[in-house]
Parts: C-alpha cells; structure tokens; sequence
C-alpha cells in the first residue's frame, strides 16, 4: 500500500467514526502493522499542522481522534450550538484529581483524603463520563473501583495520564523550606 | 462574637484546618494547637447545619483535635526507636496530602479551560456497516468454562448476600436516621451534671442512645472543664470518669430534672 | 482575512456541523461574501482532490458538507467489521449463574441479588443467545422474566435445568448462621 493512499484511508476513518479508534484497529483495516501505523499517523499530525487545515488529529491513550483546531473555535460558535460547557464545581474537581492520580480507588479511600463523604461527587462524575467504575476490589464488602475515563482525557486535552500535571516537587519542597524557616525563626527569637 | 465566613463555604474539616491555618498564618508542620482547636471549636458553634452527615465529619475532627491538644499536655510518647512522637504527625500528613489534591485541582482546572476549544464529530459511518455485528462464537466465548464453575461463581454470590444481610437490623423494620439538637443535648449534659453535682461519666453516657450522643457528650464535658465548671478524676485508662460540679451559677435541681426529662 | 485562514475556517465549520451547511451560513460566519465564501470553498476542493486526502466538500443545491470518498469504503467496513475479541467478564459470569439458578428472574430480582445495576451484563447475555426472555411478570410494570437458551444447555452438555448442579439447602443454612455470628461477635466487643 502506498503512503498517500493509507493516508487517505486513515483520514476517511477517523472521519467517519467521529469517536476516537484504537491504533490497532486502523492497522488492521489499513492492513499494515502498529508500528507502521503509527508512523504515518504521526506524519500526517505534522501535514495537519499547516495553516489551512482547520482539523486535526489528536492522540487519546493509543487512540486517535479527528477534532477542530481551537483557534478556530471563534469562527464556530458562530455557526454551530456552542458545546455546553461542564461547570465542574470545587468539590467535584478535588474528587477529580484524587481519582485521577491514585486510581483505581474506593471511594472509601477517596473519603479518607478529603475528610468527608464523597458520594455524591463520585456519582456527579460518573454522570458527566469522567470517572468510570473499574471493577471491584477483591476485599470485604467487594467495593467498587474508579478511574478516569478517555473523556476526562479530552476534557483536560491530556493525550493520556502521563500527561498529567505533576505535582511539582520544588512546589512541596518550597512549602517544606518554608516551615523549616518559620522554626528556625521562632528558635532564634 | 462572630465570625463573618460563610461555613457552608467549607468543604469539610480537612478544608477548614487549612483554611485556619492559612489565616492564622502559621506553619503547618508546628500547628500552634491551642489556638487553633479553640477557633475550630468556635466556628463549630457557629455552624448552623441541619445535616447530620456533616456535622458528624466535623465533630469527629473536634474530638481529634483534642485528643491532640490533651496528649500535647502529657509527656510526651517515644516510638520504638527512641525518638519523640508529636501527636500532630498523623494530622499534618493527612492535612498535606489534602492539600496537594488541593492544589492539583486547581490545575485541572487551568487544563480545562484550554481543553474547551475543540469540536469533535459525531459518526457518520454508513448504516449497514454501522449495524454490523460480527458473529458470535460461542465456543471460543465460553471457553473453559464449566458448569461446577458457574456452580462456584453462583455459591459465591449467594454468600456474599447472606454477608449484606444483616439480621439484627433488618428486624428493625425501617431504620431511622440519628437525630441530635446539639445544642438542646450541650444544655442537658450541663443540666445533668450540675443538677448531680456529683455523676459518672457512664452514667450520662446510658441517659440515651446514639454515636453522636457520644460524642456531643464527651466534648460537652472537655467544654466544661475548660470553662471550670466542672472537675474530672479518673483513676486509670479506661476507667469510669468522676464528674464534680465545681461551677458557680446554680445548677438544676434534681426534681427539676426529672420534670424536664422525664 | 487571509485564503489560508479562510479555508481552515470552512474546514472546521464543515467538520464541526457534519451536515451540510448554507453558503451564506459559511459566509457569514468567515465575514466575506458569498461569492468569495464559494470560490474559496471550489478552490479548496480542488486541494481534497488529491490521493493524500480521505474525505471531501460535496455541494448540495447551494450547501456544502464534508464526507469520505467512496473510493474509501471498503476500509471503512474493514474497521467496523473487525470483531472485538469478546470476554466474559466476572459481572457477566455473574449474572447468567443468577438466572441459571434462579429462573425466571427479573432483572430488578438480579439487581436485588448482586447488588448493582445488572442491565448491560443482561443485554450482553442475550446478545450472545446464553439467555433469552421469557415473557412478563404479572406484576406492576410487567417486567421481563429472563431465562437460560437451549444454546445454554447445549454448550454445557446438559439436557435439561434439573441437570444443573444444585445447592446444598444446608450450605446456604450455614452461610445465614455464619453471618449472624459475626454480626453477633462485632456487637459484644
């Protein structure tokens, strides 16, 4: 198959399905193997790159999705609904980044951190399809597991956990020298 | 006197140490524990909540932070390798790490407002390959399963729901949830004790039911041995403890008492 | 506004819609007018004409809309085609020993047993022809009763239910007293 040709195929895919569609899929219809595919897909990211194209392709987790550039987004609300914007509330988000970053979690552990139930957070984010339930855990009582799902990923334009914002060391750290120097002052006095 | 937050506005004790932390500023590894239990206390007064569930998180911080605050006065504890336990460590982890989600929420939601600006497409895949649904093979789904499998998998289910059955509640009928006047039960504590004179804890403890109960009651009385008006011995750990009314105003006298409680 | 611009914008405007979209919406909403709107949009389908290229502007009675191009079809059929591997998983496994032993059975009745919402693990089992409906309870709602399939019984060698293994009326005395003990011993500390 010729490079212009599985280009062509993969552009009339994610087209088509809207959704995002795991690399192993395209390789198979493209019959080409992952590698490959994932080569080429990552040659025509660059030839979305251009100036007047107004689409390109996003990476979610091994999965890719066609999407509008956000710069154009301007030119949109004029012509189309705009989306409807999820109002996430403080709560909610505290949830949230617990979730993402110790799961799969209870929401028993979810409790413990922030001090307080968090039922009805957790239920807010299933419903808006940024956490799913994972499983259970093999434990009394068998509780329920939760994670993020490849919306919360699209949500926060992150192309897959790793890209979650670290909590930064030199951050935590600065708190810490801060104590250490509140002491050393209060000693000194 | 009081205090101009809106308390609705915290999240949950963890949330409100924090927030008294920041006010106060003071260092989070040395939480001048006094003060900061007293203002704790203070807003809890001041809590005009109807629901238990919250409360009940708040409290449960009140009686931790006391239980620093009292061990705070002790000699103090040495773990295994010599060395001295602060009694506020456990706290201040789980203040940090709250913190730290804390903190990570606020940059999701700079990600998200980035995020925001992209339209995706719905699919528009032709209807017959959309409807499209390859075969199943029945063999390959099964696999090895087998019937003494299926036999296990169910024998588990069934037990783990005589587990959730809980035969003593369920004789209930319906279940009713907990309700407590804080401040009515604070009243009758004080009333209790003064009228008394001279009480045990337990005894208190048994007057009525509930956790919450418990638990008002017990801060109740560390109120009133802050305000002086009572004096406490108890003569080893676990021990009844021996209520004295030491207070001044006149307490309730027991035939009162018994016409307002019986 | 510049022609590259102009065509991202109409690139994205089309994406975003999916249906076809009016010149003049096209033209408003780019600030030019409609005849430069339509030169633009012949221009930029000249670009789609290319082999690199999966989808294309079609015009409709005076509307434009994007979609893949014919020639591509068959790569879209590959990837919708292509048979997910399936497993059963633990909830699935789960609820066809529910209605095995317990049939007929609603799903409220299933729900009620596993303690969670059961409908996808019930809908996946019928799709797989393991268990089917059997008709309605004749109660409020009249819900479906559910069933095992003959496919059931041929896959696991069995003639008829009466050959399922049973359970033990003891063992299920024994699971009752061992719950009620523990309960009994949680109560006296």
């Amino acid at each position: 198959m010729e490079l212009g040709k599985a280009e062509a195929a993969i552009e009339a895919i994610l087209f088509a399905m809207g959704d995002s569609v795991e690399l192993e899929r395209i390789a198979k219809a493209i019959e080409q193997d992952a590698e490959t595919t994932r080569k080429i897909i990552y040659h025509m990211m660059e030839g979305y790159r251009t100036d007047r194209r107004g689409i390109q392709i996003t990476e979610l987790d091994g999965s890719f999705q066609l999407c509008t550039k956000s710069e154009l987004y301007e030119y949109l609300i004029r012509v189309a609904k705009q989306p409807k914007k999820l109002v996430l509330t403080d709560v909610v988000l505290e949830t949230l980044s617990i979730i993402a970053y110790k799961q799969p979690i209870t929401k028993l552990e979810i409790e413990k951190i922030r001090g307080v139930k968090s039922d009805h957070a957790v239920n807010r984010l299933v419903e808006y399809n940024l956490v799913r339930e994972l499983g259970r855990l093999d434990a009394p009582g068998r509780p329920l597991l939760f994670g993020t799902t490849e919306e919360f990923l699209r949500h926060f334009g992150l192309h897959s956990l790793e890209d979650l914002p670290m909590i930064n060391p030199v951050q935590l750290e600065d708190f810490k020298a801060e104590a250490e120097e509140e002491i050393q002052t209060k000693l000194e006095v | 006197m009081g205090i101009p937050v809106k308390l609705q506005a915290f999240e949950g004790p963890l949330d409100l140490l924090l927030h008294l932390i920041e006010k106060n500023k003071v260092n989070i590894y040395d939480i001048p524990i006094v003060e900061i239990t007293d203002q704790y206390m203070e807003y809890l007064h001041e809590m005009e909540t109807e629901d238990l569930d919250v409360m009940s998180e708040f409290l449960v911080m009140a009686a931790t932070l006391l239980d620093i605050k009292s061990r705070m006065l002790l000699p103090p504890e040495v773990d295994e390798k010599g060395e001295e336990v602060d009694p506020r460590d456990e706290l201040v982890q789980k203040l940090l790490e709250y913190k730290m989600y804390k903190y990570m929420s606020y940059e999701l939601r700079d990600r998200q407002d980035g995020a925001a600006f992209h339209y995706y497409k719905q699919p528009t895949i032709p209807d017959e390959v959309k409807e499209y649904r390859p075969p199943v093979n029945i063999e390959e789904l099964l696999g090895d399963l087998t019937l003494s499998r299926l036999h296990t998998i169910f024998r588990d289910i069934m037990r783990r729901q005589e587990n959730r059955y809980d035969p003593i509640r369920s004789k209930f009928g319906s279940l009713k949830r907990e309700e407590i006047d804080l401040s009515g039960t604070m009243r009758f504590v004080q009333q209790y004790i003064s009228g008394k004179k001279t009480c045990m804890f337990r005894e208190i403890l048994v007057l009525r039911s509930g956790k919450l109960y418990k638990i008002v009651t017990f801060l109740t009385l560390l109120e009133l041995m802050k305000e002086g008006k009572v004096a406490v011995e108890q003569e080893e750990t676990f021990a009844d403890i021996r209520i004295d009314w030491t207070g001044t105003d006149d307490g309730v006298s027991e035939e009162e008492f018994a016409q307002d409680y019986a």
